[in-house]
């Protein structure tokens, strides 16, 4: 059977053989071939750069805040409900707490619930839609039909159904969570595997005498890591913004600890007294953790996905 | 196969689809917290309230037969023409109060919200993508993107928060709660209330309803809006490739017929499948905007009831919200099977 | 004057990872009535070369130099309102791949109808579809069928709708680029035959793409040898089946299987095409030539070597001498 | 050369054939079931299918390469899978060797694996893009558990010199991404001779390589033969690629062979009047030969309504009542020449 040539213009034979490419590679560069050449890949390569620095500043300014905040985040009443001055530069609440301090460490929850979370659903969602996809039959047909109607319920809905059954804490959160985004991880890996199960190189490892976990192993699932790294960034900062929802509505972590969620709904009780200084730098801080997954995630979705490339 | 036999397939197919959804929200809201009657009394209370409660609301019963009753009563006709609602049992805050009737009552807000949030999500949404598409790698479209992942990465209720902040406390232009204020709502026909007071003639209602749903739908229109321009961005790239956009422009068509009649007419197709599929995305938004303006919905309600630790009542909102999404996504793959002549063979 | 004349044209594609010169000084022209083929393998720059007739080449392609002439006007520095109403008037495009050149949500009529009225406003719809029932039916196409989706037709049949868009207006000039190589050997035969019967009754040029010899040396007048972006030989199509001079052309009519000869030996070409984007200095063809020497370092002129032929080769007489 | 004079020598060949045969195929069928929606599940209960592969005898013999031809969708590359069990066989025996491996399960299935090979169309798809190409290649002697380490990496060198990539040193550790489509197609010709198969399909293994390459691949698989005793079974629709590599050919239509024969035979007198057709309409490099190129009618119909009798008589010119009744059977005409077509 014939195939029209593929014609793109510009579309030439890849460069030949140079001496960068024999040296051995690191495993993350061989998932993602380039990685370590990001910024010359163009603006995808630099969104991914940029990405990872923001993720890295807030991990990094959460992990260390303990020992560097000027004040108690909880305890420590300074003047109620100051606008931002010298002494607090992003102004303190109605209880008179100072927001630097709350904002440098109240991404500690968020972080915790939306690390867990993507855990979890990478743990159940990766294995379950490979061995689902692969085996097919009955089981797939049963397990993807599961699967699509909790991808079709509307996820915070149903996230702050089990959320409200379970009860406040960080793993119920992740949980919660979790069961909202494994549909994600389970299609993705699902079509992927169906897709690339059609290809010839299968093929070709099937008709050399290859047994089907050696196929699955060795053939598909390399292939597929790379649409499984982009969902999993993007799920990161899906994560962080219903975790922060969550907490939001009030199903969050308990109100001893600092939390952007937190001062967000209690901002919004201060909000017709014009206190903006307390929900908008927390506001700001979920916004950069989740602007830096969603620029690493579509980043590397641009640079893995040759379909775009021109 | 014809546009009718697969209208009913799709029908038919919706079946399963409900049931698995509906045990799904039994599984979680009367199995996983094992009691849901002593959870409702943080499993303080008398051991008499508890047990009286679990009587109302047949919590007694072994849960094959509740389970039985909680669908046998979506089912039950005869209730329905009665009161007007399905019956979705009864209350745990109020024993008396019927959840179905509470659920519906407060479902038109949500669905006058939901309306226009998408409409000015996919105006933004499409018109931007195709703007983004077009001017490929260019400036424009860097600060389109940009725009679009921006507002993916904002939470809605932060949007909503800093719009009332705005538009509200410091220009004080427009309301930041309710769904009508100063005036009387219009008398309730469909329950929407810009529709409700056109349809009375009630100019001034329906001016205070706008205004009263231009900021949440803002809010929520404006975040949805990004995950519209991105699909419609992806799939007008891939269409503008093809063969077909290039043939058209070999024939001397205009730019502009070749961008609307041939690229984003056929990217218009797995656009909408992905739009009808992201409403569910939409609606966990409503209940945030919702909360955020104190919109009486069915997002409002459920947020409410969490407090009162009453699970019949989201149970019952939990539903009514699958049944609504499951029949947008029916309706918006009949509307793509019209579209698309291929499926009318 | 004739009918399209290229002069020294230049086409780059400005990547993200270097400039690639797709089109190398490319001279030319075309005579109404005429058939030219452009034959190349992939990556040779033949596609690049007859979008760039009408001025279609994909971003980030551009034309960096030379002029294209036709009927005397250079297209090249036309302003892009009076080059859109010359496609599909004056010039026509056949794609490759007729599943995909049709708009799949319009039907077959509506396409000829648009065309029509684009270029002619006042035209009425009602004349338009009587023009379009004709086209469909000179082209063997049943016309009640111009209310069909294109899904609805066969793939050779969708080409020959390609065909019938494309001298709907009576061009002057049809570029087809490879109009059968996504059809069968028996389809392929007759949209070749109806291309050559078009040709005859309405006296258009017809340029001819394909990576297919057997097709180019079947059914044209001049041929075009592409190799790496340049023309490297131009000649009459007997002249060049005869006498062929470019050690790339000689290679490459060895290459090729003749059914009609009953004992033959094909001999390969050593090598791989080359990389555009890193191309090799001087001749393209340099790297895998047999002849090649020191000289061929430098970039060869187009040289002319008499009865119509021109050959970009430092070793014009000499190759032939080798053979 | 001497060898294809001596294959080429029917009589011969006739006296050996018993002996010298390698995979025989008997009343082969492949039917694909046609996708139905629910509701049409629902409807009616009688099952459609696309009959890729309708009842298929032939055989091939050692050393030989035996082609099957014809346009798109007319079963042949259907049946080069099914020969090699990567496509389950609705019914009909597959004999290699004489042993009938339409059966075969698991290890033996596997073992089978060792002594028939593949080589596919795309270049770009067969390969693995995560995989090195020394990785590649010597997959199948680890899977086999034949070869180790140093030992397999020297069968790995050994074979990309057959191949022609050379030195092999270079191409070992490269990913297929930094490999041109002939390059590709060495590579994966490396990974299916690396265990010494015995029978190979090739399933249009140059219609995706430049023209100024193919004959290299070709000249290759010519190789093979010689080297390591392959016999090929070569599926194409390229009938003067045919022509050049062959030594018998089969014409499929519609799932089934209209006419098959030695080379020789097809091409200077070809019987069936598809194969005519198919004949006039191949392009000839020359421009002093001017064809005329056979009409036939209409276009193939699909392989789910396949017509009444004869298939090929709805398109045939000299069609007669018989032919629209009665399938006609593939019968010689001389003892390598045989043909389905009442009118001979």
């Amino acid at each position: 059977m014939r195939k029209k040539t593929t014609k793109t213009p510009g579309s030439f034979s890849a460069p030949k053989t140079s001496g960068s490419t024999k040296t051995p590679r690191s495993f993350l560069a061989r998932i993602i071939p380039g990685l370590t050449s990001l910024t010359r890949r163009g603006p995808s390569g630099w969104m991914v750069t940029l990405g990872i620095a923001i993720v890295l500043g807030l991990v990094v300014m959460t992990a260390v805040s303990p020992f560097v905040v000027p004040h108690d985040p909880i305890l420590y009443h300074g003047p109620l409900r100051s606008p931002p001055s010298l002494e607090f530069p992003m102004g303190t609440t109605d209880l008179g707490q100072d927001m630097l301090s709350r904002v440098m460490m109240g991404g500690l929850i968020m972080l915790q619930v939306a690390a867990l979370s993507v855990f979890i659903c990478f743990l159940i969602g990766v294995p379950l839609g490979l061995f689902s996809s692969y085996v097919g039959g009955n089981f797939d047909k049963t397990v993807s039909l599961v699967i699509d109607a909790v991808y079709a319920f509307p996820g915070l809905v149903l996230a702050i159904a089990i959320a409200a059954v379970l009860g406040s804490g960080v793993i119920n959160m992740a949980i919660s969570i979790a069961v909202v985004y494994i549909p994600s991880y389970y299609r993705i890996v699902r079509s992927q595997v169906l897709s690339i199960k059609e290809l010839t190189y299968v093929e070709a490892a099937r008709s050399i005498g290859a047994k089907w976990h050696t196929v699955l192993y060795r053939y598909i699932f390399p292939n597929v890591v790379p649409s499984i790294v982009t969902v999993l960034t993007v799920n990161f900062a899906d994560a962080v913004l219903t975790a922060a929802g969550l907490t939001f509505i009030g199903l969050g972590v308990s109100v001893d600890v600092p939390d952007w969620g937190y001062d967000l709904t209690n901002g919004r009780k201060l909000l017709t007294s014009g206190a903006w200084w307390v929900i908008t730098f927390p506001g700001i801080m979920i916004i950069l953790l989740a602007l830096g997954f969603t620029f690493i995630g579509e980043g590397l979705s641009e640079l893995l996905n040759p379909k775009l490339e021109r | 196969m014809g546009l009718r036999s697969y209208v009913i397939t799709r029908i038919i197919l919706t079946i399963p689809t409900l049931l698995l959804l509906l045990t799904a929200v039994f599984l979680v809201m009367r199995v996983l917290p094992g009691d849901p009657a002593a959870l409702h009394f943080e499993k303080k209370g008398d051991p008499a309230d508890v047990e009286r409660l679990r009587q109302i609301l047949g919590m007694d019963k072994p849960l094959w037969q509740q389970y039985i009753n909680y669908i046998g009563g979506l089912v039950d006709i005869g209730y329905l023409r009665q009161h007007g609602y399905p019956n979705l049992g009864k209350s745990m805050y109020q024993t008396s109060e019927e959840v179905g009737g509470q659920v519906f009552s407060a479902f038109p807000a949500t669905l006058e919200l939901a309306i226009y949030a998408t409409i000015i999500a996919s105006v933004l949404g499409i018109m931007l993508g195709v703007a983004s598409s077009k001017s490929y790698g260019k400036t424009p479209d860097h600060l389109i993107r940009n725009f679009g992942t921006i507002t993916y990465a904002i939470p809605v209720f932060f949007l909503g928060l800093i719009f009332q902040l705005i538009f509200g406390v410091y220009l004080g232009w427009l309301p930041t709660g309710q769904r009508i204020s100063n005036v009387a709502p219009p008398t309730t026909i469909t329950g929407l209330y810009t529709i409700d007071s056109i349809l009375q003639g009630n100019i001034i209602a329906f001016v205070e309803s706008v205004r009263a749903l231009l900021l949440p739908s803002l809010t929520l229109g404006i975040v949805l809006s990004g995950v519209f321009l991105r699909l419609t961005r992806a799939n007008m790239l891939e269409t503008l490739r093809l063969e077909f956009v290039t043939a058209a422009r070999a024939r001397g068509l205009q730019e502009s017929t070749v961008t609307y009649g041939y690229a984003l007419r056929n990217a218009f197709l797995p656009v909408l499948t992905m739009m009808g599929l992201q409403f569910a995305m939409l609606l966990g938004g409503a209940v945030l905007t919702e909360t955020t303006f104190s919109w009486p919905g069915l997002g409002k309600y459920m947020v409410d009831r969490i407090n009162f630790r009453d699970y019949t009542a989201i149970q019952g909102a939990v539903v009514m919200f699958g049944l609504f999404v499951t029949l947008v996504s029916l309706t918006v793959d009949v509307l793509c099977a019209y579209l698309d002549p291929r499926i009318r063979l | 004057m004739p009918l399209l004349k290229i002069d020294s044209l230049d086409v780059e594609y400005r990547t993200n990872r270097g400039r690639i010169r797709a089109v190398e000084d490319v001279s030319f022209s075309l005579e109404k009535g005429e058939v030219l083929g452009l034959a190349g393998e992939s990556g040779s720059g033949k596609s690049t070369l007859g979008l760039s007739i009408i001025r279609l080449v994909p971003s980030p392609g551009v034309i960096v130099r030379g002029s294209i002439e036709i009927d005397g006007t250079d297209i090249v520095k036309l302003p892009e309102d009076k080059m859109r109403l010359l496609r599909g008037g004056k010039v026509a495009y056949i794609f490759q791949d007729p599943m995909t050149s049709l708009n799949p949500v319009k039907k077959v009529g509506a396409h000829f109808v648009e065309m029509m009225q684009t270029h002619e406003p006042d035209l009425e719809k009602k004349v338009a579809i009587e023009r379009t029932e004709k086209i469909l039916k000179d082209l063997r196409i049943p016309s009640e069928r111009i209310d069909d989706y294109p899904h609805q037709f066969s793939g050779g049949m969708r080409q020959r709708i390609m065909i019938g868009l494309a001298i709907a207006l009576n061009p002057d000039l049809v570029i087809a680029d490879e109009p059968t190589t996504a059809l069968d050997v028996i389809v392929q035969a007759k949209i070749l035959d109806l291309l050559a019967s078009l040709r005859d009754r309405y006296g258009m040029g017809l340029i001819l793409i394909s990576h297919d010899l057997s097709i180019i040396l079947e059914r044209c007048d001049k041929i075009i040898v592409m190799y790496g972006g340049s023309m490297v030989e131009y000649a009459p199509n007997a002249e060049l089946h005869k006498n062929p001079i470019h050690p790339y052309t000689q290679a490459l009519l060895q290459s090729i299987p003749n059914i009609e000869l009953s004992e033959q030996k094909l001999s390969a070409i050593p090598g791989s095409p080359p990389n555009m984007l890193n191309p090799p200095k001087g001749c393209s063809f340099g790297p895998r030539c047999p002849y090649a020497k020191e000289q061929c370092r430098m970039k060869p002129s187009l040289i002319d070597v008499g009865n119509d032929h021109f050959v970009r080769c430092f070793a014009t007489g000499e190759s032939a001498e080798v053979e | 050369m001497l060898e294809t004079i001596i294959l080429s020598d029917v009589l011969l060949l006739e006296r050996v054939q018993k002996l010298s045969e390698i995979v025989r195929v008997e009343n082969l069928k492949k039917y694909f079931p046609v996708q139905k929606s629910v509701l049409e599940q629902l409807l009616s209960r009688k099952k459609s299918y696309v009959k890729a592969v309708d009842n298929l005898t032939f055989s091939i013999r050692k050393k030989e390469i035996f082609t099957l031809a014809g346009e798109s969708g007319c079963g042949k590359t259907t049946t080069g899978r099914v020969l090699l069990r990567l496509t389950e066989p609705t019914s009909g025996g597959i004999y290699f060797k004489g042993e009938d491996i339409t059966r075969l399960k698991g290890e033996r299935l596997r073992l089978l694996r060792r002594k028939m090979q593949v080589i596919f169309q795309d270049p770009y798809a067969s390969l693995n893009p995560r995989m090195r190409v020394g990785d590649a290649i010597g997959h199948p002697l680890e899977i086999h558990g034949l070869a180790r380490q140093e030992e397999k990496t020297k069968a790995v060198l050994e074979v990309l010199a057959k191949v022609g990539l050379t030195p092999p040193e270079q191409f070992i550790d490269l990913y297929p991404l930094h490999l041109s489509g002939g390059q590709r197609q060495r590579v994966a010709l490396a990974r299916s001779i690396i265990l010494k198969p015995e029978f190979m399909v090739a399933d249009e293994p140059v219609s995706m390589i430049d023209v100024s390459l193919r004959t290299t691949i070709i000249d290759l698989l010519l190789s093979f033969r010689n080297e390591l005793g392959l016999t090929y079974l070569f599926v194409t629709h390229d009938l003067a690629v045919a022509k050049y590599i062959s030594d018998r050919i089969a014409i499929m239509y519609l799932g089934k062979i209209v006419e098959i024969g030695t080379k020789q035979e097809i091409f200077s007198t070809p019987m069936h009047p598809y194969t005519q057709a198919l004949l006039s309409a191949i392009p000839v490099p020359d421009p002093e030969r001017k064809r005329k190129a056979m009409e036939l009618k209409g276009e193939v119909p699909s392989a789910i309504n396949v017509p009444t009798g004869c298939r090929f008589h709805p398109r045939c010119p000299f069609a007669e009542k018989k032919c629209i009744t009665e399938e006609a059977e593939l019968l010689p005409v001389t003892p390598t020449h045989s043909v389905a077509c009442h009118q001979k």
